[in-house]
């Protein structure tokens, strides 16, 4: 086993310290060390979207990160994007549009979307599938979910208006 | 028997409304606690060794190598378990396993049967080294001949996988015919006269490709005993009593000795109610005293689950000028994987239901070869039957000259018709359902372009009842516990606790509904064959019943009257208010009885175990329009609608996203999904790369129809809605190609490549393309 | 994953003393997306890491009148997002939108998908198609190697064990020149090419005939292929669907492409001719607009 | 009389049979009675135990019983060897 290195980051804006072996992913750091384990491990070779995090505000799958990349940089993922007693207008559409069955994708797909509607508030339907073509989802057949990525865009932007 | 339906029309007060589910909170907020969410303390972590071959005999396994890598604490082999005490077991969908292919297929004994198939297990510190040392675990194989197409394994002189077997009996038992297959003969009327009245004979084969169910968690299981030889274990299932009763089974113990704890669960449809990594797990734990998790990757998961049958299947089907059908011959191979018990019973039985013919021969095999034990997927077998009739059924109707719905208008059962297997058809809307397709906008619109067209098609599910148990507790402040064993795989809970609203004339926001472990809850069947809303649904709805008796018996202590003249205005008002039936203005609310409890008897619940057997069937329809590009073959889909016939709908929006899930993977089947095994027999494309489930980029919005023709099996109405989604989109897809090209495909997926073969068969092949 | 150490210098100087140390044990990290995964399933086993991030010269994206550099770090989307360099190379937006999924494309590098060496590569045809040098660092300076010469067969490359991908120099566009990339996928995104075309055209001031063109192809041979012949073909030709088809046969007869999970040989040589002239079409299309 | 509705792998019992009839207040009584026209029908239906073969179920009047031979029936009962139906 390598030796463990020591790693500082932000992590949902508050400062945090890790220890990873070099071969340790961010996914795993995250879940199996800091034990956040809202982001969800679908296929870990970055063709599921499950594990989805924003890195620097950039959209990656934390399954093609190692945790020591993390120094000193920024993360985000689910359990910094609302409460159940404030929620993102992203998970508060996807409750109210049915956007998720099983569940294990949602998490991967907010940070996602999160990222769209970061870069583009007000996307087409066409726009928000092409952007989400990386997290699968095997339940909704994403017709709901896609609403509710759409919803959230027009509430956000009505809230900032 | 209670000949009467079970059906009271009535006023909905919940059932039909879209609240919101409560546990979808914890989904949206990361703190739902999936199988792979389980962390204790001082665990270990396992890992398989697997077979890279798809049939060998084990010839010895050294483990001293991974034994002596720093870190690991346990290696086992199949020689690590007990013998069995039950080689067969009746299976509650009414079929029946063998408990040997079942243990066997977790860890192979003597020979390893497909690519993935496990031989060994070790567990170690951390999962990174687990997985160095189950490479370090040497396996001498002595490599055998393998098959893995059914046409061979049907053959005379094929590669014979198992001396003997007990034959699948998957929903219908399956009679031992061939060295690698069980039949299965489904017949009536005299199919060769009926031939001989056809005026329009169409007869094509087929093959469809094996396909995974394709949900987005993995296996994972954590198992962990307790100093009195009690296990505990946490999974993601869809069944935590199967798990409970398949773990006995192969670790010799007593039911009561397991606790299955069932998680969060991240998706299944079908592919997740048997055990893979448990045993593994357990005895690892067992052998370290340590609790031990292990998990799948992806590729373990395409490789050594159990994905649904890939199929050859040849389609004779006749009808009169007038579009009458009158004869089909039907020869279905469908796989069964490893070991017996693939879905031919319910492929077989689905195939023609839907349709009067008088003259039929179904002749289907279960049919064994070197892939993994194939597990139901969504309606198993009825997807791929369905493609293979309603294609020949579409072809018969443009021979007809007849437009395709009302040529299957013209042949569709209704209810009081008898199916194959002699049972009538209970009560559903076939009729109003195509005529439903018919009237729609989608079917009639305007193409808008070029390599274009439209296809439909009719299908049919049965749909599960078997056992279900529930409590409802009522608490002090009226609220209520509503406990089932149903796993919840896409909002049961909240299906559940509306119904117990319903029933229970409380408002929804006073249910808190839960799925709890077996240690906690009467037996409950699996979360399988669309059977949870129904079948958990009815026993919520008879402890309902229940618990407003004995409410109406503490009123009745509370007014010093008799209970006789106590009435409870929940089926009348939908709201439970007790009234005196000689004094109408004398009333308790629901929650004044509950305040009350403790001074009349102490607290009021009630449980309920139901095995409620008007399961209803399902039907579904659907309209796809295509784009196909005909120089590279590439399918687009641009438009569908999917109809269903659901009884009731309880939550439509959770209806219309059972339909809209089903139907993209069904687009997925149709378009993009299959196993690709390579020369050596392993699989090549074992990741979600290669094995394409559709994304967000490949389908359009999902349009819904919902028709609502109650089921008179249940109180309510309710039928299941899960799995038919799923069946007809291939066929609708098939037949829209056709329109779009002019070419009847006969192959999933259909590809570009199967889409671009099959322009070149009708056109001719480029010179420069040809391969000398 | 196998245990391996890994080192993030801030220096090429002090990268190319790492891997010179490690005597071809290493790989250097850039986006990551091909090397973790390749690491997971085994395929590659470097005992060192190192990480390319933090190295200022590979992340270095600059436009100047000779071209763009852009240095192996640099993420396609980063490169993609930057207006000018949208404008100015449609052809490398056209593959580097196609790598993956935006998650991916957060992460994943031109130069990645160079050193990656895959004969599926999106940016590869392109990179070829518009006469890419990529800039080599080793111990004993620094080489340019033409795109073309870069991959050598499936996953590896002409670059010695203590040698860098330090950036790829492609040279500014010409007038009346345009490009295109497109490859064929069975879904709409996040599949490997069965097949890929990069191509670009230089037409005469008229737009009436080529003056020249490159054409280079995806997934159809052990590296991707530089179709030399099928662009010179078109030198003087008049733009037309006859020059067009001649290019396009050209094109398929250097094309040997495998039958495996992802196609067929007749599959694959039937869709590398459609692409090559779809491919020319669009580039036709820019160039004129040019 | 009760309608019995034999199915196809079951119809070399019956001379080709599809439906006959029997009488009996419970199916376990109808099965016997068909045994002794037809030899060799209760064998197929039911287990040397006397239980209901695994695989085997048992409709009356259009729904499963999962009471199998014990299910009770009427004069005119409509009675089918189905398969227990369930799924993914």
């Amino acid at each position: 086993m390598a030796k463990k290195t020591h790693v500082e980051t932000t992590l949902n804006g508050e400062p945090r310290e890790f220890l990873a072996e070099p071969r340790q992913s961010l996914l795993e750091s995250l879940r199996d060390v800091m034990f956040l384990t809202g982001t969800k491990e679908g296929c870990n070779d970055g063709n599921c979207g499950a594990c989805s995090v924003l890195l620097d505000g950039v959209l990656v799958n934390s399954c093609c990160v190692l945790g020591v990349e993390a120094q000193g940089r920024s993360i985000e993922t689910v359990e910094g994007l609302g409460t159940a007693d404030n929620l993102h207008p992203l998970q508060q559409a996807f409750l109210e549009e049915t956007g998720m069955q099983c569940g294990i994708c949602t998490p991967g797909f907010l940070m996602a979307a999160k990222a769209l509607l970061q870069k583009n508030p007000n996307p087409s339907e066409d726009e928000a599938r092409l952007w989400l073509a990386g997290n699968l989802c095997r339940c909704t057949g994403y017709d709901k979910l896609i609403r509710a990525v759409l919803k959230a865009g027009q509430v956000m932007a009505k809230e900032a208006a | 028997m209670n000949m009467e339906p079970e059906y009271k029309p009535r006023k909905w007060r919940v059932l039909g409304t879209t609240p919101v589910r409560r546990d979808g909170i914890d989904k949206v907020t990361g703190q739902a606690k999936f199988g792979d969410d389980v962390h204790l303390p001082d665990m270990l972590h396992g890992k398989v060794v697997r077979s890279p071959h798809p049939h060998a005999r084990i010839k010895r396994i050294d483990i001293s190598k991974a034994m002596a890598l720093p870190g690991v604490k346990a290696v086992i082999t199949g020689a690590d378990f007990p013998p069995l005490n039950q080689a067969v077991v009746a299976a509650g969908e009414g079929g029946s396993v063998s408990m040997q292919d079942i243990a066997d297929n977790c860890i192979a004994k003597h020979t390893v049967f497909y690519d993935g198939h496990a031989v060994a297990a070790v567990a170690a510190e951390n999962p990174h080294v687990a997985e160095e040392a189950a490479a370090l675990v040497e396996v001498e194989y002595e490599i055998l001949p393998f098959i893995q197409d059914v046409r061979e394994a049907v053959k005379d002189g094929a590669v014979v996988l198992h001396d003997d077997y007990v034959p699948g009996a998957f929903l219908f038992p399956t009679q031992k015919a061939l060295p690698n297959a069980g039949r299965l003969q489904l017949a009536a009327g005299d199919v060769e006269q009926g031939f001989k009245e056809a005026d329009i004979v169409v007869e094509r084969e087929f093959t469809t490709a094996t396909v995974h169910q394709g949900y987005i968690e993995s296996h994972i299981t954590t198992c962990r005993w307790d100093s009195d030889q009690h296990l505990t274990v946490w999974t993601s299932t869809q069944g935590a009593f199967a798990i409970r009763d398949f773990l006995a089974s192969i670790l010799n113990l007593q039911l009561s000795q397991i606790r299955v704890i069932p998680m969060e669960i991240g998706g299944g449809f079908g592919g997740k109610d048997v055990v893979y990594l448990d045993p593994l797990a357990a005895m690892l734990a067992k052998k370290t005293g340590r609790p031990v998790k292990m998990a799948m990757t992806r590729a373990e998961v395409l490789k050594a689950t159990g994905p649904s049958s890939g199929t050859y299947c040849r389609v004779k089907i006749g009808c009169k000028k007038d579009g009458t059908l009158v004869a089909a011959d039907l020869y279905l191979l469908f796989e069964a994987g490893a070991y017996p018990g693939g879905p031919i019973a319910p492929g077989a039985l689905c195939a023609l239901t839907r349709y009067n013919i008088p003259n039929v021969v179904i002749d289907g095999y279960d049919v064994m070869l070197n892939k993994p034990k194939i597990k139901p997927y969504r309606a198993p077998g009825a997807t791929q039957a369905n493609f293979v009739v309603e294609t020949v059924i579409d072809e018969l109707a443009e021979k007809c000259g007849l437009d395709a719905i009302d040529f299957r208008l013209k042949n569709a059962t209704v209810a009081g018709d008898r199916l194959i297997i002699g049972m009538p058809v209970p009560p559903i809307g076939t009729v109003e359902m195509l005529q439903a397709v018919k009237k729609h906008p989608h079917y009639t619109a305007p193409l808008g372009g070029p390599n274009r067209g439209r296809g439909v098609a009719y299908a049919f599910w049965f749909g599960a009842g078997l056992t279900s148990s529930c409590e409802i507790h009522v608490n002090a402040d009226g609220t209520i516990n509503l406990a089932t064993g149903s796993a919840d795989l896409s909002g049961t809970r909240m299906t559940l606790a509306m119904q117990a609203a319903e029933a229970l004339g409380v408002p929804l926001d006073d249910i808190s509904s839960s799925v709890s472990d077996t240690d906690s809850i009467g037996y409950t069947f699996q979360s399988v064959g669309s059977r949870t809303t129904f079948a958990t649904g009815y026993a919520i709805i008879k402890a309902a019943e229940k618990v407003i008796e004995q409410m109406k018996q503490r009123v009745a202590m509370i007014w010093e009257t008799d209970v006789a003249n106590v009435d409870c205005t929940v089926e009348s008002a939908g709201v439970a208010d007790f009234v005196d039936r000689n004094d109408p203005h004398r009333r308790l609310h629901f929650k004044q009885v509950a305040a009350r409890m403790d001074e009349t008897g102490g607290p009021v619940s009630a449980d309920y175990t139901a095995n409620p057997h008007g399961v209803g069937f399902q039907i579904a329809a659907n309209i796809c329009d295509v784009e196909v590009d005909p120089e590279t073959g590439k399918v687009q889909v641009l438009r569908f609608t999917a109809f269903q016939d659901v009884g009731k709908a309880v939550h439509p929006d959770y209806v219309a996203g059972q339909m809209q899930g089903g139907a993209v993977q069904g687009l997925g089947w149709a378009l993009s999904e299959g196993y690709w095994y390579n020369k050596d027999g392993r699989l090549a494309n074992s990741s979600l790369l290669d094995y394409r489930m559709p994304t967000s980029l490949d389908v359009p919005m999902i349009d819904t129809v919902i028709l609502e023709t109650p089921n008179l099996g249940h109180p309510y109405g309710i039928r299941g809605a899960g799995e038919v989604p799923i069946v007809p989109p291939p066929a609708a897809v098939a037949n829209a190609i056709y329109r779009a090209v002019g070419v009847r495909m006969t192959t999933l997926p259909m590809s570009p490549g199967a889409v671009l073969e099959a322009l070149w068969a009708k056109e001719g092949k480029p010179a420069s393309v040809k391969v000398a | 994953m196998h245990s391996f150490s890994y080192a993030a210098p801030t220096s090429l100087g002090e990268a190319v003393t790492l891997l010179a140390g490690a005597r071809g044990n290493a790989r250097v990290l850039a986006g990551g997306t091909d090397l973790i995964v390749n690491m997971r399933v085994g395929r590659r086993k470097p005992e060192l890491v190192v990480d390319g991030k933090r190295i200022p010269e590979l992340n270095e994206l600059s436009l100047t009148a000779a071209g763009l550099t852009l240095g192996a770090a640099v993420s396609c989307r980063r490169a993609y997002e930057h207006a000018e360099v949208a404008k100015r190379y449609p052809a490398l937006v056209d593959s580097m939108s196609l790598i993956g999924s935006v998650h991916i494309q957060g992460r994943a590098t031109v130069g990645g998908n160079l050193c990656n060496a895959a004969p599926s590569g999106d940016a590869i045809p392109t990179l070829i198609a518009l006469g890419a040098q990529a800039r080599v660092l080793g111990p004993n300076g620094t080489r340019e190697v033409p795109v073309e010469e870069f991959c050598v067969a499936p996953g590896k490359t002409c670059l010695a064990d203590d040698e860098l991908l330090v950036s790829v120099h492609i040279p500014a566009p010409v007038a009346n020149s345009g490009a295109h990339y497109l490859r064929f996928i069975p879904r709409n995104e996040m599949d490997i090419a069965i097949a890929g075309a990069g191509v670009s055209v230089v037409l005469d001031a008229a737009k009436q005939n080529f003056v020249s063109a490159r054409i280079a192809l995806a997934s159809v041979g052990p590296t991707p292929i530089f179709a030399r012949e099928a662009g010179a073909l078109l030198a003087g030709k008049p733009i037309n669907e006859d020059s067009i088809q001649l290019a396009a046969d050209s094109a398929q007869a250097v094309a040997k492409p495998i039958t495996d999970m992802r196609g067929t040989i007749e599959q694959r040589k039937h869709l590398v001719k459609v692409l090559t002239a779809r491919a020319l079409r669009g580039a036709i299309e820019r160039a004129k607009g040019a | 009389m009760a309608s019995v509705w034999i199915p196809a792998t079951m119809q070399h019992l019956t001379g080709g049979e599809a439906v006959v009839q029997a009488s009996g207040s419970t199916v376990r009584e109808l099965v016997n009675r068909l045994d002794e026209v037809y030899p060799g029908l209760k064998a197929a239906i039911a287990q040397d135990d006397g239980r209901l073969r695994p695989g085997v179920a048992v409709a009356v009047d259009g729904y499963i019983t999962s009471l199998g031979l014990f299910q009770r029936i009427a004069e005119r009962s409509d009675v089918q060897f189905v398969p227990a139906i369930g799924g993914g």
